[in-house]
């Protein structure tokens, strides 16, 4: 009999006394401060300077230090940087950057193109705001294609390169341009490449790929950039 | 046990179907054959030396050039505390294993999704249908062969890639300023 | 999906059908759960995963080794620190080479802060999916205090890639142990408080307790793995019995002392629902202590082995394991001695865990179901990958 | 792009104490308007008491209204527009309080979860509420193609008339009240129970299994949490010897220790098994099954958009109001203000057919009292909302049955027995009630210590800043 009615009371009791506890705690946090930030304008300085020096926001480029390397273009898993160097008749044959294009609505922010970067000319900054109306507008563009940058050449034994501040170019770059700017129009398609033949050896590709695939043209594909293996 | 240990073992029990250690300098493993599989499955698991009480993982690895697919089986005994790789060759061109559902229950979900990325078929699972992809989804992704078919139902997984278009235009722009 | 269904409910009962997600407030990410249920009573539910796949398996035998950091920190978005360390890890084993020993602590403090971090988000949407809705955001808001730490670490909040192939990204900041230490202090309180809050409350324990219980050979023979399979009374963890990366120096098994909570039928049954979210929370105590004993004891020293330019593994494969906050997490990669893995395959405990859940649905009610499947602590991009 | 929406923020910013003002004048003066209306209409809208004011407003404007030399059509209309007056005011106040409600309780468990909360419509984001009742009433009003429409379209009405019919009989100070009934405390619950036919039909019609799930677990719950409310209720109706809500209060004091709740030993009791079972039939956590959103997504609110929406919303928020007012009046000594018992009330009165001035501040300050203790009430349910998870179907039976009803009938016995002692020895009566009180302010003071025990573990302290 007791060991029943104890099966029956002790949850009363526990029920109050948690309860108890609980009603408590929320309270002392109704006393107490809230922790939320509010973004963007309640907050006492700016949100970009309360990020730590590390974080990973867009990207840089300072053109006076690029070395025309393009280990950053390498580094990058998802072909998010384009860059085009070329031989200037012009300058004697001075190499200049013709294309330095970073592709912001890709970007992962993952920060692989920093590490290679010889001079520290590619860095991720604290700058994080950037929407745009069109997509296509989020390509940043470090070099003008009409008037190229030449590379930098790294002085005999430099340790150090003098570099805009951290956020100058970028910042100035987003405010130059309207959020509602109109996107570039691109050139028309180039006509179809046919893709490239399925390997006659492997007869289960060409039942189970449907004849859509055949004339997709692979060129624009987003993530995977090179050739299939044999 | 070591792995080694474990295949003398069961080629002491099952003599040919279980193959040799393979010549590798990281993570050794056997292969076993096909007919032999679910026979040694449930000897590794009830055997008390060697109580392979859980499938960690199993998962298949595609060789065009050799024409097979590999069941890749990873055991391990909470026991013990040991385990040991399996591998099961079976034929590109028609894959078919007996599922080990009935031995781990892990191997449920495991041989789905071998089933889903790699087209092997389980001959007596539950269940057997596509996991993570589409149930009308054409081709086996992971197989090395496998072509994207370029969308699905009309949703198209292409995007223009705005570098190579404004490459395309820079040139043009060029060629325009060109004297 | 009709014809599914179909196949999977005989011809003439009553039951009512359910599509309990994608878009459902606890399937804890895009999950579709077929219900079949008798009024409040499920029959079975059916999981119906892959919604986020993205064939990360596929991008890894494309993009290369040192490429595929950063995609392994969206295997696992809610702990993007333990997929960076396996595939570290994997990759390290697969070259032959070892972190330098201040790497090892590094990646070993990262990871514990990251393992407090997503059991935070699990213990606190656990508390949301049984309704009550403020210990979530009082874990959500450690969490960010965590998160903010990290960042500082490394420039991320979410996906981290910290972790490189020899070593880390970067060294500690300024500063930081100060701070790491300082939250930890915080950090002690509010773990007894956020007990006293919900973990102790009778309507939450009678919620849990009894509830789902997965005996220990189902857990063994299901595959589940880490806190789940502990809150089913398996003594293991991989940090302790398969040691790897920090696990294997002598010298930071001296500094730190790893306890492993054993889910023991705290309140009801051992391996019920409660179990698993409690060893979950007895983690959290044992994770910050580690973090503590680790910056106590970091020795001084290089953050990265050399490591070639171009990753060129040897032909060869390797399985390799490490305990993430969502139970095993093992990479198996093989190679062909190119600079692309053949093969990168990534066992996660979310997707042994989901495949238990129509097992243990049968006869649970609704709302347990969703207590499990948040007992579970699954998350939809694990699974799916 | 970032500089320019920096630039757009702050120039539409209005002047901070402009809105403070503004936001102070209508959050304050809404309300007390409200109030005004019902302290004003409420008594006037007996027959005789208008009749009287028609005449006095004929002196003072020099036309000679005599409302009793009207026909009985006349003076019937007469009765039925300051009737329908009272009714427009107390639906009003109903919509407000439950909006206002909304944003209270919004800031309240936001804080409790380190949030801010609203903030940004208005002061403190008080204006939120508006805001979000005006996007509703812009929305699409979608009805599911299967739905049944008929019964889907009338469902919210069902709610919102079930909701609209309490304040007949809700009391809001001495006299203020729209009808006293005799049998109040039946209508208020036979009213009530209106609601659930709504969630009901809202459930079956939208023609949605989850709508369904919520429809036909609330109906369980509510009918369910009738029992043991009905039985709780009987204590007060039993130690008061009336139905009427008025009587009931009047038959409690001003003081704790004469109000029901800590009069009786199983006041308590019977105050605990009431305010639980109100939970449940307000839906309110941990009674929040057939809305639960982590189980069913929305319950029976799944498939309503647009206003009718709305109405469901006002009416849970409302019945807060509804909940505590009820509490208040059977339990917490209503309107009874210290020192002011029924003869001051009479004597303030005077003797003619239109109180004096005096008698209209008595009647404030009674409102005032009411008002205050059921929004101490509503705080009350409000924070164990955000404090308490949810139970489960089952268990919501299991407490019910196993629990509450025998408690319940365990307080009606001990409160008859009671009766009988105290009718013998009246002594015993008013030492009971001084214990309990007593008991009641240790465990306050108990709590309060605990919370500040909680701050101070945390390493924090108590900071109101930052609304």
């Amino acid at each position: 009999m007791s060991q029943a009615f104890r099966e029956y009371a002790a949850p009363v009791v526990r029920t109050f006394t948690s309860i108890w506890d609980g009603l408590s705690i929320t309270l002392s946090h109704l006393l107490r401060r809230p922790t939320t930030i509010q973004y963007p304008d309640r907050t006492p300085i700016s949100v970009r300077d309360m990020l730590p020096p590390r974080y990973r926001g867009f990207l840089e480029v300072d053109a006076a230090i690029c070395t025309g390397c393009q280990a950053c273009e390498r580094a990058c898993p998802i072909s998010v940087i384009a860059i085009a160097v070329e031989k200037d008749p012009a300058q004697g044959n001075q190499r200049v950057v013709t294309q330095f294009d970073i592709d912001l609505a890709k970007c992962m922010f993952c920060g692989l193109c920093v590490e290679p970067c010889p001079t520290g000319s590619i860095q991720h900054t604290r700058e994080f705001e950037g929407s745009q109306r069109h997509v296509r507008n989020l390509v940043v563009r470090w070099a003008d294609p009409l008037k190229p940058f030449p590379v930098y050449k790294v002085p005999k034994g430099a340790d150090h390169h003098p570099r805009a501040p951290l956020g100058s170019l970028v910042r100035a770059k987003m405010e130059w341009q309207r959020w509602d700017a109109p996107a570039p129009e691109f050139l028309p398609p180039e006509p179809k490449v046919a893709a490239p033949a399925v390997p006659a050896a492997i007869p289960a590709a060409a039942a189970t790929a449907p004849p859509a695939a055949a004339s997709a043209a692979p060129s624009t594909s987003p993530t995977v950039k090179e050739e299939p293996k044999p | 046990m070591t792995p080694q240990e474990i295949q003398t073992r069961l080629r002491g029990r099952f003599g040919e179907a279980v193959g040799p250690m393979a010549d590798t300098r990281r993570d050794p493993f056997f292969t076993v054959g096909k007919g032999a599989l679910l026979e040694v499955a449930a000897f590794l698991r009830d055997e008390p030396d060697l109580a392979m009480d859980a499938l960690e993982d199993e998962t298949a690895l595609d060789w065009p050039q050799r024409n097979v697919l590999e069941v890749v089986l990873h055991l391990f005994s909470f026991t013990h505390r040991h385990g040991v790789t399996v591998k099961v060759e079976v034929d590109r061109a028609a894959p078919s294993l007996p599922t080990l559902t009935g031995v781990w229950r892990a191997a449920e979900w495991f041989e789905r999704e071998v089933y889903d990325l790699f087209g092997v078929s389980f001959e007596g699972h539950p269940d057997l249908r596509r996991i993570l992809l589409p149930d009308d989804w054409e081709g086996h992704p992971l197989r090395k062969d496998y072509r994207e078919a370029g969308g699905w139902h009309g949703i198209s997984n292409e995007r223009e890639n705005p570098l190579v278009e404004l490459r395309r235009l820079d040139q043009k722009r060029r060629q325009e300023n060109l004297p | 999906m009709e014809k599914l269904i179909l196949r999977k409910i005989e011809a003439g009962r009553e039951e009512m059908i359910l599509n309990f997600g994608p878009q459902h407030p606890s399937t804890h990410g895009v999950i579709n759960l077929l219900v079949e249920t008798d009024g409040e009573v499920l029959r079975r539910a059916i999981p119906d995963v892959g919604y986020l796949h993205r064939g990360l398996e596929k991008i890894g035998e494309q993009v290369g080794y040192p490429g595929f950091m950063p995609f392994t920190d969206r295997i696992d978005y809610v702990a993007a620190m333990f997929p960076n360390e396996g595939w570290a890890t994997a990759v390290e084993r697969l070259l032959g080479i070892e972190a330098p020993p201040r790497a090892q602590w590094l990646r070993a403090i990262s990871c514990e802060l990251c393992r407090i971090a997503s059991h935070l988000v699990s213990v606190g949407t656990m508390a949301m999916d049984i309704g009550a809705f403020t210990p979530m955001l009082h874990g959500i808001r450690e969490r960010e205090k965590v998160n903010d730490l990290l960042e500082a670490l490394c420039g991320a909040r979410l996906t981290y890639n910290y972790h490189r192939i020899g070593g880390v990204a970067f060294d500690l900041p300024e500063g930081w142990r100060d701070e790491c230490l300082r939250f930890l202090d915080h950090f002690d309180a509010f773990l007894s408080e956020f007990d006293r809050l919900i973990s102790w409350n009778e309507l939450y324990v009678r919620r849990l307790a009894g509830i789902a219980v997965v005996s220990r050979e189902q857990a063994i023979s299901f595959g589940l793995s880490g806190p789940n399979l502990r809150g089913s009374g398996v003594d293991f963890d991989l940090r302790r019995d398969m040691p790897y990366g920090s696990w294997a120096l002598p010298d930071f098994t001296k500094a730190v002392r790893l306890e492993v909570p054993v889910g023991k039928g705290f309140v009801g049954k051992t391996g019920d629902c409660f179990d698993r979210y409690y060893v979950r929370c007895l983690e959290m105590k044992v994770s910050a202590r580690l973090v503590r004993e680790a910056l106590a004891s970091i020795p001084e020293g290089e953050i990265a082995a050399k490591v070639p330019r171009k990753v060129k593994p040897e032909p060869g494969e390797v399985m390799s394991r490490i305990e993430s906050a969502r139970g095993e997490m093992a990479f198996y990669v093989v190679s062909d001695g190119t600079d692309k893995a053949y093969r990168v395959r990534v066992r996660t405990g979310s997707f042994t865990g989901m495949g238990i859940v129509e097992e243990l649905s049968r006869g649970l009610m609704l709302a347990d179901l969703v207590a499990l499947i948040a007992s579970l602590d699954v998350v939809a991009p694990e699974i799916d990958r | 792009m970032t500089g320019q929406r920096h630039e757009r923020t702050p120039g539409a910013r209005a002047n901070p104490r402009a809105v403070l003002l503004g936001t102070l004048a209508f959050g304050l003066g809404l309300p007390l308007l409200l109030f005004a209306a019902v302290l004003v209409l409420s008594p006037l809208s007996r027959p005789v008491m208008a009749a009287a004011l028609v005449r006095w407003l004929g002196q003072a404007l020099g036309t000679g209204w005599e409302p009793s030399a009207w026909s009985a059509t006349g003076q019937q209309l007469l009765y039925g527009v300051s009737i329908a007056l009272l009714a427009v005011v107390l639906v009003s106040f109903g919509a407000v309080v439950s909006g206002m409600t909304v944003w209270w309780e919004m800031r309240v468990s936001s804080r409790m979860q380190s949030r801010v909360g609203y903030n940004r419509v208005g002061a403190a984001g008080f204006f939120q509420w508006v805001a979000d009742a005006v996007k509703l009433l812009f929305k699409e009003d979608l009805v599911p193609a299967d739905a049944d429409h008929a019964l889907f379209r009338a469902a919210p009405y069902f709610v919102l008339v079930g909701f609209a019919l309490v304040f007949v009989a809700l009391p809001f100070g001495e006299s203020l009240v729209a009808a006293d009934l005799d049998v109040g405390v039946f209508y208020v619950v036979s009213v009530t129970a209106l609601v659930v036919v709504g969630i009901l039909l809202a459930g079956w019609s939208s023609n949605s299994k989850w709508a369904l799930f919520g429809g036909m677990r609330s109906a369980a719950q509510v009918i369910s949490y009738e029992i043991p409310a009905g039985i709780a209720i009987l204590v007060p109706v039993m130690l008061a010897g009336t139905l009427s809500l008025q009587g009931i209060i009047r038959a409690q004091g001003p003081w704790p220790w004469q109000w029901f709740a800590l009069a009786t030993p199983a006041g308590p009791l019977a105050f605990l098994v009431f305010f639980v079972a109100q939970l449940a039939e307000g839906n309110r956590t941990p009674f929040d099954l057939p809305e639960a959103e982590s189980e069913l997504v929305a319950g029976y609110l799944s498939e309503y958009s647009s206003f009718r929406f709305a109405l469901y919303f006002l009416v849970e928020f409302g019945n807060l109001w509804v909940m505590a007012a009820l509490a208040v009046t059977l339990f917490l000594g209503g309107w009874q203000v210290p020192f002011a018992g029924p003869e001051a009330f009479a004597a303030a009165r005077g003797t003619a057919v239109l109180p004096a001035a005096g008698w209209w501040g008595l009647q404030i300050l009674s409102m005032g009292v009411f008002a205050v203790k059921t929004l101490l009430v509503v705080n009350l349910i409000v924070w164990v909302r955000w404090t308490l998870p949810r139970i489960r179907v089952d268990q919501m039976m299991t407490l019910c049955w196993k629990y509450l009803v025998p408690f319940a009938f365990a307080a009606l016995a001990v409160t008859m027995v009671w009766q009988i002692v105290v009718s013998r020895a009246p002594a015993v009566g008013d030492a009971t009630g001084l214990v309990l009180t007593a008991a009641a302010l240790l465990l306050g003071a108990a709590f309060l210590r605990k919370t500040f025990r909680n701050v101070a573990a945390a390493h924090d302290r108590v900071d109101l800043t930052n609304w």
